[in-house]
Formats: structure tokens, C-alpha cells, sequence
């Protein structure tokens, strides 16, 4: 599990200065008088075949980037280009047709089923909306894809709520598969479920990614799951994107603070270990979205603040090849060894974790 | 929350002015005639003569400003200055005048009001009076003999017509017994025990079938906003806690329950001011439900357009009222 | 029918009694009146509801009026004046009308003749929409002789110059009250529309609109013994068949008002054995008009019902007696009226004088005649039983306005027709667009978008000239006159239109009835009209109360002051 | 819409709902009257053959109307000697007619309105005002009004019957979609924030297309007993406009007419009233039993007990 080589692919998601803001209405004339920056200027782009994992808090916008990035919700501001296709100003007619390309799978397999649908009518809506396929070759693929993931064949003519929680991701999965796209969304597919099932659920994704070739954006808060799946990793943090690294080097050495309190608190398997883990406890809440800091975004909980990130927010430098960071101390220290303690924490604990992988 | 109050009457009156419009335009449209229930033998011209006097001569839209004019501003005046007695209040000026009885509208609906609110707002009140505690008890026993028979009963109440109970008790009680009068004395004035009974006598019908309708509607939503919280975990709790069944009931589950009741019980107030048409027409009891449909079949439009506005507030205020209520009532929801 | 005859009579010995118990004003204590239509006004010049005039008419009283029998009494005045006494002038343009001495208004003022010029000038300002005015057309002043003197001149000669201050519809108001009410200003004063000052033997204490008014006795009413009656309550609203319960069942209510019930349920009622019904007859006929013009969708909407087109089929007087004949009217009257009807051949029944019996033929029913006659018109019995000619089925577009008894006879007489051939599309329409005038309503019986239709109308007073003159050429409903006119069926002869000028210039009362009769047989011998019920007025009174006559001819309360407890 | 599938079909979960409301024992009795009334109305007349608007001829009238309860005239005749027993059936016929399509065109408008309303953020303002307004219109007048505008014509296209029939269930749904509509937009409002309806986007499915095939299926229990419950308000209004005599005219039998017609006769003839008026009371309580049945049976809290 090597982070791909960035510059010899090419990049099949582009993502470029993505904001989505809700408006506030109130006061008397329910005048807008503000606005919810649940993604505030996010850019990244994602390699054709890797996983590209989004963590963060809940609340941070991960989903709602997700969502925004497969224009499911209209952006504010910003673009979105897949496969060479600019799918931010295309028209709704064009945006159907492209649909196919870019999947999704939800978070909550019992609320994304139509609980009036069968498991047929389920994965082959996707059919009956993009292709022209008879009855029978429709049933047909929608067995394969029953095949695909897991799933008896008996099933076809049941309800969701026949199902169990697992079960109900393998049909969301087989409904985003249906149309063979190249891109999946994946938002937070297993947090809805059983920590065994989860397992189940990561192997089948790669499984099919190997097989299909697919490229995933896989959002989700729980950090060992992300590590073992993705190629690169996003941190997020109040709607923007505070550090981007390939796996391995954001978990082996975060540079920002506040990535860094997040590895932190991944629960230590290795209980020899759990005592010497420097755990990182951030103070208070997260601010408001629709009034962030005038600063840096993180300035009010960060343990290493300091004048200048109340005042001016941090720009993304890029400190190595694939690495971005937002903050104001590698901007002015570089990468100075200020975090090299915690890399080789980090470096301890990736190896045991790669081996159990 | 006082925002959104303002918000709400604010908006309002475009609402209001468009049902004005609209009712006005109806009644425009529609083929009735003030002149026509005059004798025949009035010939055509003197008819004209007097439909220009009702001031129909003018196209609609300057009667419409007219109305909306001394609506908005002369009528207002008078019912404050009657109200406060101050004569200064009053605007003076022409008012809206009834085509049928030439006199002010104001005064007539204010005539009229009592009787629509002793008759159906007694009834009104019984009808929650009586719902409350059945609603209650029906929950709680749900599909006990008593849930059963009270079900029957409330669905009977609203099965059955009031045009068909009210003709029937009239047959009954006033013509084969002889209990009550079938003719009500819109004069009587309660100023002995004996004048109270009479008036006592004259209401029983129309308040008995009235109370029927409305406490079967009122049961219903009672007894199902019961069942809705009986089974919640914070009873369970408050059983397990030792509280008795009657404190758990009569206060937790019956406070909680009648969040719900008490806005629907709001939002019906407005029809009592509506009266009851048909129950009205049926006993005679000359409210302004009585009113408006004797209105509607003479034409006269200003009293229609009146009161229909009139009505038309009731309800906007009692939406707004009840919405209000919600929020004071339940914690969970809050306007901003 | 023999029976109310007795009733009548009975009621009229009560009434002419001495009434030696009652010598004293107010003895007979409190009336209750029911009106199943309410009174919405007391003054009879704002209001031409029948409802209206007859309540005011407990205050406001005329100069004269008819009684029962339809013979003009003085009332206000001292006698009424003829050619023969002086009063009228010998060329028929003026007539002079004499106060009694010593009227009192009820608040105690001198009734002068300047209230009587008063009332003319108040019922005749251009602006006050008087629903009166018909009866003071062609009036050109009304000139002050004396303090109790009026002289009315009129611009034309006047046969019946007993238009003005004659009846309770043009009764005498008080000029005090009145004086800044004329005009446009006339509604404005709701005081005194609500509580006029009066002649009559009651006066206004409290007046609801719609709803109920409390009178109590005039203490300066002219009869110091009358009224017997101290206080009434006058009760409006709720339907004939509850009031008519009120006075003969429970026995709540004393006297109510036009009972237009089925004879069954009237029946019944007076079982109840608290009051009994009774009826006298007018000049009111229910009966079918016939369209003489083309009523058809597809003509364009200037020619569609107008004397341009005429009728296709009924434009045929054997048709139009055909449709006549197949009628029984005295199983009409038996299923719609009872003792309130009696069966009509005639568009004017009364008074006597202009009561033809040329016509008494319709009273049998007859279907063979009235199928011969449809053969001889050409109209072959089809297969389904209806006629046809050239390709045209014999349709009959069958409107009224919504009744339960005119539905009946809708039901009835569309099954006699279809026994003679004649197939019948009933229509009814709610009486408020029907009689509502509305030129832009395809509704209205002015308009007559249907081939027949059917309701009642009579005349006012016992004059028909007016009535009788509708049927003039050029007084039709038509598009450029707004769908205003008289002329419901389109009839025109000039025939007709000569002999109703020289009845317009004949004063000799036989000889008018000799000229109205005529017209009468014109119409009805050209089928033009077909009467079917002379309708009569139904009231009911309790059994405890004495001195009512009722009275078609002017207000059914006209001897109220006479009414007293038994 | 899903099942070019064919085999094996599992328990569709209508099955439950069926299960459910069989333990309602109200709501099935209510099914069993309904149908019984519907079967007297509509299959009646085709065994009791008597024309309900015949009238004995002739003289015959007298001695034949206002009859009692007899083997030739179950429900006795009328004053005009007409039939009650086939009356009642026509009168039938009409109400429940006037009921069940003034149900679903209600219902459908209410429907229609709330799914726009609620799916459509920009048309939410607008709709609901409407909402309000027509919550605040009187139904007389627009009945009044309806009858002159349209009378004519409609009679002209569909015969007089057909034509006041049309006007009156028209007036009917106009004047009580608002309830179901309120109901509607709050279920399509949360609705639309379900994920499996985010994920019927994801896939491209038209917005038409969504609501047909995601939305409306589920708002169909609301709909379904806001429907039985608008049967029974059709029916009392229609019968109220006729004894208000704003429905249909006095020699077109209705329910509601048949009662009016009958409160003079009350005291000579009461069945004259009464039998229609139960009629009306059994119907719209069968009606308002069988929706109460509804509501328990799709509510899925109640069926899982």
C-alpha cells in the first residue's frame, strides 16, 4: 500500500476553489444576513483508480463537499471537473446524461432505499433512467451486480427492510455500481453499521475498485478505516481543507496541529503502547460555520496558536510533493524538525498497522 | 418569536386584500341580483333606478377602493369609538351600508354577534368539555368497551348531518312533546331566573346538536394525541420512577397530549363567529351564519364582502394564534 | 275549498262583531307575528319587498286602500275622490285627496298635507331609487291646497288616478323626519328607516334587520279604543313550513304570513288544532310563458330570443294549444296548492269586472284534442314515442326558477306532454339569477333562453292596464334595451296595441272591463300565455285571535288595529 | 413500475396492511356496509326496474302517492307518487358519485399542490398563500358564481345532469383540497431530505420521475385516509348544498335533496327524510370507520405492535 505516484497519473477529479454556502434569512423582511460556509474554498483533484479519503469532524463540511463535488447540491462558487468535463455549469438535460460517469454511496443504507421498492426496482432504477435494456437484460445485469456484491439472488423481489444493515449497503453499493461508472463518491458508507460489517463492507469496495477500476472519494470520520483504504488523504476542518498527503505521510507525519489532534485520538490497538500515546485534547467547540474565525479557521482551538492566525488566514503551501498544508507555521518555519517527535510515533504505529493489513 | 408575530400579520394583508378582491370579484361575477327579490310587478325602470341608487352604477374597481376605503378606515373608527366610547374616534363620512337594510353593516354584525356566540360558542365550549375527559379515558382504555362506545359516538356525531339531527329534534322535542320552543326569541333579554330558563329552553336544541359535532371532532383528536404519548418512553420512565397512574397520566401524559388539542381547539374558534349556517337556519337562531347566507341570497354585497373579510381575519388570526400557541406550549419548536 | 270559504266567512262575522270586552286600547295584550322573510327595512319606498311593505305597514298608513274585496276605503283621508264626487277632475288629470281632521303622527305632531307633498317629492327625487316610483309615473306636482288639501297633478289623463298615497306600498312618511333623507341621502338615515314616525295603530320600539321588531301600541292613534293590541312581536326568518308549525301546532306564534306549503303538509298542520289556515285570492297566476322568438344557442346573441328570429316550432298556434290542452290544472292545484289555488284560464282572475269566462274550456284536461291538434300541425309520433317533422324532434327547452312546487309541476306536466308526443327538457334556476335581471346572465326569465318557462306574477291594485299593457309591441326584452322589458314572450299585434290605447283612454268602469277582458282573451285564445293556477294567499292564524280578514288586494296586516285576543 | 420481474413474489407489504386492518373490527364492518350501500346503489336498479321519475298517470296520482312501506314501494311514494325505493337508489348513485369524484379530484388538486409546494422551494411561498387564501373563501358564493360561468356550457357538452354534476363536485374539490395539501408538503418537504431521494438524483432521475416514483408512494397513507375522510365530507357537503338549495335542483333526487324534500313531510311521512338522512349517516360513518381502520393499518408504528 504505496501512495501511487501523483504525477504519472492523471487526474480524473478535478476540484477547483469549491465553496457552498447556505443563506440565512432573518430579521423582519427575512433579508439574507448571512450565509452557512459548510465548504469555503476547497480544491483538490483525485487520480484516476486511487481513493482519496475526506476526514474530519462531523460538521465539517466532508459530506457536504461530497455532495457538492457530484452536484447534488449547486455550488456557490467554484468547479468541478471530471473526466475533462466542466459538470459545474453543465445544463441539467447534460448533467443527467453524465451521471452515469459518478456514483455514490450513502451513509445510512436504511434511509438511501426507497423502502416501497423492491431490490430489483432499487438497483435498476439506474437502468431504466440511462439505458434501453429489455426486461430480461435487465434482470440479467441486475443479478450480475447482485452477484457482484454479494448478494442472493433470491433477494431480488424483496424490501429493504428485509434486509440487514450490511445487507442494505451491498444493494446502495450495487445501485451506484449499475451504470459502470468511473467515480464513486462513498460517504461515509460504513458508519452507519456494524464494526464487523464494516470490514465487510471496505473489503467489498476495494474489491470491486480493484476489479472495476474505480475511483473513490471516500468520506468518512473514522481514521484507521481511511488509512487503510485510501491513497491520499484530506483533512478537513470548517469547510476547508487544512492538509493533504499521501496516506502514509499524513499519518506518519501531520504537519498540521490540527491533523495532528486527530491521530491523536485514533484508539491505540497495541495496548503496550496505548501509555506512551501523547494524546492531543482540543479545547472548546467548533465554531459556528456561519460565523468562522476571522483568522484561521482553527485559531480558536489550536494549541499553537499565535497572533498572526487570529488576524490573516493561512494559504496552502504545498511542503512536498502531494503534501498541502494551511498554517501559518509552516508558512514562516518550513518544515523545521518542530514535529519530528510525533513522526516517529507515527512511523511506529503505520508499520503495525501495515502489517495487520 | 415577536419578529415572526410581526412577520406574519405583516404579510397578512396583502392576503387579506387579495381575498377581498377575490370575494368581491365573485360576488361580481355571480349572476344574483339585490333587485330580485323584489315583486315583479316593479317595472324594469324603477329597478334601474334603484340598483343606481345602491350606487351599481360605478364600475367595480371604485367600489372596490370605496369598500376597502370605509372598511380600513370609517368602520374601524366606529367599532373603536363605540368600543371606548369616545365619540372623537369616530370618522365621519358615509358607511358601509347593507343593500338590503340601508343601515350600517357594522351594526348589524354587531347585533347579530351575540346570538351566534351564546349558541355556538356554548356549544363550542361544551363540546370541549365534554371531549377532553372522554378523549381522556378512551386512550387510556384503548379498546375497552367505553374507547369502543365513545368512538361509535363521536363518529356518529360527525355522521350525522346537522340538517338531518336538527329537523328530527325539532319533530321530537317541540312538536310531539312540546319541551322547547322550535321559534327562537332573539329578544329575550336574561333578566330573570324565568327568562333565563326560557333562554335555557330555546338554546337546548341548537347547543345539543352543535355540542355532538364538535365534541366528536375534538374526542378524536384528543384521544389519538393521547395514544400518541402514552407510549413514550418518558411514561415508562415515570412509571418506573413510582409516580401513580393518576400522576402520570393526569400530568405528565395529558399535558404533553394536549399540545396538539389545544391548537386544533384554536384554530376551530374562528367558527363560531362563522356560526353554523345550517344549524342556524335550521333552528332560527339568527347569527351571523344566518346572516351571511340571507346575505348571499339577496346580493347584498357589501354585507357578504363584510363579513367574509371579517371572517377572513378570524381565520388568518386564529392560524397565527395557534401557531404561536405551539411554540409557547411545546419547547421544541421555536420561530426566529 | 268549500270549507276555507266557510273559514273566510267566519273570520269576516268575527271581525265585524261589537267588541264590547275589548272597548280599551292595549286589552288584548301581546301579538306574536311570524314572517318566514324577514324584514330588512320599514320603509316601503326603499324596499319593494313584500316582507318590507307589509311590516311598515303597521306604522305607515296611506291615504286609502283596498279591502278585501279590492273596494278602494279611505283611510287617511275623508272619502275618495271620483269624477262623480269632484274629487277627480272632469279631464282626468288632477285628483284632490282630503286629510281626515285631527291625524296625529305617533309623536304627537299635526299630520299636515305638507307631509303628504312630502312623500310624492321623496318617492319622486331622481336619486333616491325609490322602489315605489311606478306608482307616481306621470305625476307633475303635487300642489298644497290647504293645511289638510292635497291637489296631484299628472301630465297625463288618468283613468285611474289612484296611483299616488294609495295603498300600503305609497304610504304618508313624515316630512320632519324625512326632510334630510331625500335623495341620495336616503339610505344614509337609518334612524328614521328603521323607526318612522307613523299614522298607523303601532309604533317601532326596537327594530333588528333580518331578524325581529317590537312594536307597541300608537297612544295617539286616531281610534282611542284601537288598538286592542298593547305590544307585538313581529318574528322574521326560518321557512314557511316552521312558521306555519308555530302558529297551528305549538301554538307559539299568533299569525303567519303566506304559507307556501303542500296542501298535505298544510293539512297536517292544521290538525295540530292551535290555529287555522286561511286564504283569500288575488291577481297572482302561475303560468307557463310561451317564447315566440327563436331561443337557439347558434343564432348569434343579437338575434337569439329577439322578434328577428321567430320561434320554429312554437311560432304555431296548434302547437301552442296542443301544449295547453294536455294539462289538468285541477290535479295541479291539488298536488301544489290546495285550498291556496284554484285552477286559471285567465292571466287577469279578478276583480270580477275584468274576469273573463271566455276561456273556461283549458279546465278539462284533454290529450286526444291536444293530439289531434299536433297531427294536424304536421308532428308524426316517432319511434320513441316523440313527434317529429322534417327531421325535428319536438323539444321543448322547460325552465323555471327553483321551487319545490314548480319542480312538481316541471315533473307533471313534462309527463303529460310526453303523452301527447311532446318531449320536455326541464331547467330550473335559482330564483336570485332568474328574476335577478343580470343582462349578463344567460339566465334570467328576461333573457328567455328556453322555449317555455314558467312562474307567477300579478298586478298591483285592481287595475290591470299596466299589466295588460306588457304585452305591447315594442316593450319586449331585447339587447339594445338591456334585456329590460315586460314583453316576456315577444307577442306583438297591432290589434292588441289599439285596444290597449283605448282602454288607456276610457275611464267608464264597465266599460274598461269590457276592453281588459278582451285583451285577456286575446292573449289567451292565442296561447300566448298558458295559465295554469290562480294562486291565492295562505296565512295562518291561532285560534285565539280575532279580527283578522285577510286581505290580497293591499297589506295582509291592513286592519291590524282591529286584531284582538278571543 | 419495477417488476419486469416475475418470480416468487414476496408478501407485498400491502399484505400487511391488510392483516392489519382485518384486526380493526370497526373499520371492517364500515367496508362491509360500504360496499352493500355501494351494491343497493349501483347494482339496485338493475333488479328493482322502476323508473324513479315515473309518475302514475292521471287521476291515478292521487290515490297512488304518499304511500307507506308496501311490497310494491319498499320505502313508500312520494307526492307525486314517485317511487322512493328506486329514488333512493338514483339518490344514491349521485351522492356517492358526487363523494368518490369529488374525493379524488379533491385529493388529487391537494395532492398536486403540497407534492409542488413542498418539492419546489420557489413555489412554496406562493402555493401556500393560495392555501390560505382559499382557506378563507366561503363556498357558496364560488358555487353561485361557478353555476353562471360554466352552467351553460357544461350542459351544452354533457347534458344538464352530467354538466351540475361536474359543477358541484368541481366546487366540492376546490373548496377542501387545502387539508390534504398542508398534509402533503410537510410529508414531501421531509421527504425530500431522505437520502434514498438524494440518491434517485445521483443516479440522474428526473424531478418528475422522482416524485412519481420516490415521493408520492410514500405520502399515499396520509392520502389514503385524508381520501376516506374526504369521501365523507364530499357527501355531507353536497347534501348541504342541496338542502341549502344551492345543489343540485329539487327534481333531481340526491341524498341530501331527499332529505330536504322530506323535513316538510316530516310529521306525515318521516321516512321520507329519514331514510335518506341514514342513508347519509351510515355511509359517511362506514367511510370514517374505514379510514380510522386505514390510519392504524399504514401507520407502521401501530402495525409492528
Amino acid at each position: 500500500m504505496t501512495a501511487p505516484h501523483p504525477t504519472a497519473q492523471r487526474p480524473l477529479v478535478q476540484v477547483r476553489d469549491l465553496k457552498l454556502h447556505f443563506p440565512i434569512y432573518g430579521g423582519f423582511f427575512r433579508r439574507r444576513i448571512g450565509e452557512v460556509k459548510a465548504v469555503d474554498g476547497i480544491s483538490f483533484d483525485i487520480y484516476e483508480g486511487e481513493t482519496l479519503g475526506i476526514v474530519g469532524e462531523s460538521g465539517c463540511g466532508k459530506s457536504t463537499a461530497g455532495r457538492a463535488v457530484l452536484r447534488l447540491y449547486e455550488a456557490t462558487e467554484g468547479s468541478v471537473t471530471i473526466d475533462g468535463v466542466d459538470i459545474s455549469t453543465l445544463s441539467q438535460e447534460a448533467l443527467r446524461k453524465t451521471r452515469p460517469m459518478m456514483q455514490m454511496v450513502f451513509q445510512d443504507p436504511q434511509a438511501s432505499l426507497n423502502p416501497r421498492m423492491t431490490v430489483a426496482g432499487i438497483i435498476g432504477e439506474p437502468l431504466d433512467e440511462h439505458t434501453r435494456l429489455s426486461g430480461a437484460e435487465k434482470l440479467a445485469r441486475i443479478y450480475e451486480l447482485m452477484d457482484a456484491v454479494g448478494l442472493n439472488r433470491d433477494f431480488a423481489n424483496r424490501y429493504p427492510h428485509a434486509f440487514s444493515g450490511g445487507q442494505r449497503q451491498r444493494i446502495g453499493i450495487a445501485r451506484a455500481l449499475a451504470l459502470n461508472p468511473r467515480f464513486i463518491v462513498c460517504d461515509e458508507p460504513i458508519a452507519a453499521l456494524d464494526v464487523s460489517i464494516q470490514a465487510q463492507v471496505v473489503n467489498l469496495l476495494e474489491e470491486l475498485q480493484e476489479k472495476f477500476g474505480l475511483t473513490y472519494m471516500f468520506i468518512s470520520h473514522d481514521l484507521s478505516m481511511v488509512r487503510h483504504i485510501a491513497d491520499r488523504v484530506a483533512v478537513m476542518y470548517l469547510g476547508k481543507i487544512v492538509e493533504v498527503a499521501p496516506v502514509s505521510r499524513l499519518y506518519d507525519a501531520p504537519l498540521h496541529p490540527y491533523t495532528e489532534a486527530l491521530l491523536s485520538a485514533v484508539p491505540e490497538p497495541d495496548p503496550s503502547l496505548e501509555g506512551t500515546k501523547q494524546r492531543i485534547v482540543l479545547k472548546g467547540d467548533v465554531p459556528s460555520p456561519a460565523n468562522p474565525p476571522k483568522g484561521c479557521n482553527f485559531c480558536t482551538r489550536c494549541p499553537k496558536v499565535m497572533d498572526l492566525c487570529r488576524t490573516v488566514k493561512p494559504s496552502t503551501v504545498e511542503v512536498a510533493p502531494g503534501h498541502s498544508v494551511a498554517c501559518h507555521l509552516i508558512n514562516q518555519n518550513g518544515i523545521a524538525g518542530r514535529t519530528g517527535g510525533h513522526e516517529a510515533e507515527h512511523n511506529q504505529t503505520h508499520n503495525q498497522q501495515g502489517e495487520v493489513a | 418569536m415577536f419578529t415572526f408575530t410581526m412577520r406574519r400579520l405583516l404579510l397578512a394583508i396583502p392576503t387579506l386584500l387579495f381575498i377581498a378582491l377575490v370575494i368581491f370579484l365573485l360576488l361580481e361575477l355571480s349572476p344574483g341580483d339585490p333587485m330580485s327579490d323584489m315583486p315583479l310587478t316593479i317595472p324594469p325602470e324603477v329597478r334601474q333606478q334603484m340598483r343606481l341608487a345602491l350606487g351599481l352604477g360605478e364600475a367595480w374597481y371604485i367600489r372596490f377602493y370605496k369598500w376597502l376605503y370605509l372598511f380600513s378606515v370609517v368602520e374601524p373608527s366606529h367599532v373603536l369609538a363605540n368600543m371606548t366610547g369616545y365619540d372623537w374616534l369616530r370618522v365621519e363620512g358615509q358607511r358601509i351600508l347593507s343593500f338590503q337594510t340601508r343601515s350600517p353593516v357594522a351594526d348589524i354584525i354587531a347585533q347579530r354577534l351575540p346570538q351566534t356566540l351564546w349558541v355556538v360558542g356554548l356549544s363550542y365550549l361544551f363540546g370541549i368539555l365534554v371531549a377532553v375527559p372522554i378523549g381522556i379515558y378512551s386512550a387510556y382504555r384503548q379498546y375497552s368497551w367505553f374507547d369502543q362506545a365513545g368512538t361509535f359516538v363521536s363518529m356518529v356525531g360527525f355522521s350525522l348531518p346537522t340538517f338531518f339531527t336538527g329537523p328530527l329534534l325539532i319533530l321530537i322535542c317541540s312538536i310531539c312533546v312540546g319541551w322547547f320552543p322550535i321559534i327562537s326569541d332573539t329578544t329575550l333579554v336574561v333578566d330573570s331566573w324565568a327568562n333565563f330558563l326560557k333562554q335555557l329552553r330555546q338554546m337546548a336544541m341548537p347547543v345539543f346538536v352543535l355540542t355532538l359535532y364538535n365534541a366528536a371532532q375534538i374526542t378524536r383528536f384528543m384521544r389519538a394525541s393521547m395514544l400518541d404519548n402514552l407510549t413514550q418512553d418518558y411514561v415508562r420512565t415515570a412509571r418506573a420512577k413510582g409516580m401513580t397512574e393518576r400522576i402520570v397520566v393526569l400530568v405528565h401524559v395529558l399535558r404533553n397530549s394536549l399540545i396538539p388539542v389545544v391548537t386544533v381547539i384554536a384554530l376551530g374558534i374562528p367558527t363560531i363567529f362563522t356560526g353554523a349556517i345550517i344549524t342556524e337556519q335550521v333552528f332560527r337562531v339568527n347569527g351571523l351564519g344566518a346572516l351571511l347566507i340571507g346575505a348571499i341570497y339577496g346580493s347584498d354585497i357589501p354585507m357578504v364582502l363584510t363579513l367574509s373579510v371579517v371572517f377572513a381575519i378570524l381565520i388568518v388570526l386564529f392560524n397565527l394564534i395557534a401557531d404561536i400557541l405551539y411554540a409557547v406550549l411545546d419547547p421544541r419548536i421555536r420561530y426566529d | 275549498m268549500k270549507r276555507t270559504m266557510a273559514l273566510f266567512g267566519a273570520a269576516t262575522a268575527l271581525a265585524m262583531m261589537p267588541l264590547a270586552a275589548h272597548a280599551e286600547r292595549g286589552a288584548s295584550g301581546h301579538l306574536n307575528i311570524i314572517y318566514w322573510q324577514a324584514p330588512s327595512i320599514l320603509n316601503p319606498y326603499l324596499s319593494g319587498g313584500t316582507k318590507d311593505v307589509e311590516s311598515s305597514s303597521l306604522v305607515l298608513e296611506p291615504l286609502a286602500r283596498y279591502n278585501q274585496n279590492g273596494e278602494l276605503v279611505a283611510w287617511l283621508a275623508e272619502s275618495i275622490p271620483t269624477v262623480e264626487n269632484g274629487g277627480v277632475a272632469e279631464d282626468l288629470t288632477s285628483i284632490t285627496w282630503t286629510l281626515r281632521e285631527g291625524l296625529l303622527w305617533s309623536d304627537g305632531t299635526p299630520v299636515t298635507s305638507a307631509d303628504v307633498a312630502f312623500s310624492a317629492e321623496y318617492c319622486m327625487h331622481p336619486e333616491g331609487g325609490c322602489a315605489q316610483a311606478a306608482r307616481y309615473q306621470d305625476v307633475e306636482s303635487v300642489e298644497i291646497v290647504d293645511e289638510r288639501t292635497v291637489t296631484v297633478h299628472f301630465s297625463v289623463p288618468k283613468p285611474v288616478p289612484y296611483g299616488p298615497f294609495v295603498t300600503a306600498q305609497s304610504p304618508i312618511i313624515q316630512r320632519a323626519q324625512f326632510e334630510n333623507c331625500t335623495g341620495a341621502r336616503a339610505p344614509e338615515c337609518t334612524d328614521a328607516n328603521f323607526y318612522p314616525i307613523g299614522t298607523g295603530a303601532f309604533r317601532v320600539v326596537d327594530f333588528r334587520p333580518n331578524d325581529v321588531i317590537s312594536f307597541e301600541a300608537n297612544q295617539n292613534y286616531r281610534d282611542p279604543a284601537l288598538p286592542h293590541f298593547a305590544t307585538i312581536t313581529f318574528k322574521g326568518g326560518g321557512d314557511a313550513a316552521s312558521a306555519g308549525r308555530a302558529v297551528m301546532e305549538t301554538g307559539e306564534m299568533d299569525y303567519a304570513w303566506n304559507l307556501q306549503l303542500a296542501p298535505d303538509v298544510i293539512a297536517t298542520m292544521a290538525q295540530g288544532g292551535r290555529g287555522v289556515p286561511i286564504s283569500a285570492f288575488g291577481t297572482l297566476v302561475e303560468r307557463i310563458e310561451v317564447n315566440m322568438t327563436d331561443p337557439s344557442p347558434d343564432l348569434p346573441p343579437e338575434i337569439r330570443s329577439t322578434r328577428a328570429a321567430p320561434h320554429p316550432v312554437l311560432s304555431d298556434i296548434r302547437v301552442r294549444e296542443a301544449l295547453s290542452r294536455a294539462i289538468d290544472r285541477e290535479l295541479l292545484v291539488e298536488v301544489g296548492y290546495g285550498q291556496a289555488g284554484r285552477p286559471s284560464c285567465n292571466l287577469v282572475p279578478a276583480p270580477p269586472i275584468f274576469r273573463s269566462d271566455a276561456n273556461d274550456n283549458c279546465l278539462e284536461q284533454d290529450l286526444d284534442r291536444a293530439r289531434a291538434l299536433l297531427d294536424e300541425a304536421g308532428w308524426v309520433v316517432g319511434a320513441d314515442g316523440i313527434r317529429v317533422r322534417d327531421g325535428r324532434r319536438l323539444t321543448i327547452d322547460y325552465m323555471t326558477s327553483t321551487n319545490a312546487v314548480r319542480q312538481d309541476f316541471q315533473a307533471l306536466i313534462q309527463q303529460w306532454w310526453r303523452e301527447i308526443g311532446v318531449e320536455a327538457n326541464l331547467r330550473n334556476i335559482n330564483a336570485s339569477v332568474f328574476f335577478g335581471g343580470d343582462p349578463g346572465s344567460p339566465d334570467t326569465f328576461q333573457k328567455f333562453y328556453a322555449d317555455v318557462s314558467m312562474y307567477a306574477n300579478n298586478f298591483p291594485g285592481t287595475d290591470p292596464e299596466a299589466y295588460l299593457g306588457a304585452y305591447r309591441c315594442g316593450f319586449e326584452p331585447r339587447p339594445e334595451t338591456q334585456w329590460q322589458g315586460e314583453n316576456i314572450n315577444r307577442f306583438c299585434d297591432p290589434a292588441y296595441d289599439a285596444l290597449h290605447l283605448q282602454l288607456a283612454q276610457t275611464a267608464s268602469i264597465e266599460e274598461r272591463g269590457r276592453i281588459g277582458r278582451e285583451l285577456n282573451d286575446i292573449l289567451m285564445q292565442n296561447y300566448i300565455i298558458i295559465p295554469l293556477v290562480d294562486r291565492g294567499r295562505l296565512s295562518a292564524h291561532s285560534n285565539t285571535l280575532g279580527g283578522v280578514v285577510l286581505n290580497t288586494w293591499d297589506s295582509e296586516l291592513w286592519n291590524v288595529a282591529e286584531w284582538h285576543r278571543l | 413500475m419495477t417488476d419486469a420481474v416475475t418470480f416468487r413474489a414476496p408478501r407485498n407489504q400491502w399484505w400487511d396492511v391488510w392483516d392489519q386492518f382485518k384486526t380493526h373490527r370497526g373499520a371492517l364492518i364500515g367496508m362491509v356496509v360500504f360496499v352493500l350501500i355501494v351494491l343497493f346503489c349501483f347494482v339496485g336498479p338493475l333488479i328493482w326496474r322502476v323508473d324513479p321519475t315515473a309518475i302514475p298517470s292521471g287521476r291515478e296520482l292521487l290515490r297512488l302517492r304518499n304511500q307507506g312501506f308496501s311490497l310494491a314501494h319498499p320505502f313508500g311514494t312520494d307526492n307525486l307518487g314517485r317511487d322512493m325505493f328506486a329514488r333512493m337508489m338514483k339518490g344514491g348513485q349521485v351522492s356517492l358519485a358526487v363523494g368518490i369524484v369529488g374525493m379524488i379530484l379533491s385529493i388529487l388538486l391537494g395532492t398536486l399542490i403540497g407534492v409542488v409546494a413542498g418539492y419546489f422551494r420557489r413555489a412554496d411561498g406562493v402555493l401556500m398563500r393560495l392555501t390560505d387564501l382559499f382557506l378563507a373563501l366561503p363556498l357558496l358564493p364560488i358555487l353561485l358564481v361557478m353555476s353562471m360561468l360554466f352552467r351553460e356550457r357544461l350542459s351544452a357538452l354533457f347534458g344538464v345532469e352530467v354538466g351540475m354534476f361536474l359543477m358541484i363536485v368541481t366546487a366540492i374539490a376546490l373548496t377542501s383540497w387545502m387539508r390534504t395539501a398542508r398534509v402533503v408538503r410537510g410529508d414531501v418537504l421531509a421527504l425530500k431530505e431522505r437520502e434514498y431521494v438524494l440518491a434517485a438524483r445521483s443516479i440522474g432521475t428526473p424531478p418528475r420521475r422522482l416524485i412519481v416514483r420516490h415521493i408520492l408512494p410514500n405520502v399515499l397513507s396520509p392520502v389514503m385516509v385524508s381520501a376516506t375522510l374526504m369521501i365523507a365530507t364530499a357527501i355531507i357537503t353536497e347534501s348541504a348544498l342541496s338542502f341549502l338549495g344551492m345543489g343540485f335542483p329539487p327534481d333531481f333526487p340526491t341524498w341530501g335533496r331527499l332529505v330536504a324534500d322530506g323535513v316538510d313531510y316530516l310529521q306525515d311521512y318521516p321516512s321520507r327524510s329519514m331514510v335518506p338522512g341514514i342513508l347519509i349517516s351510515l355511509t359517511v360513518l362506514s367511510v370514517n370507520y374505514i379510514g380510522d381502520g386505514l390510519r392504524d393499518a399504514l401507520d407502521p408504528r401501530i402495525r409492528g405492535r
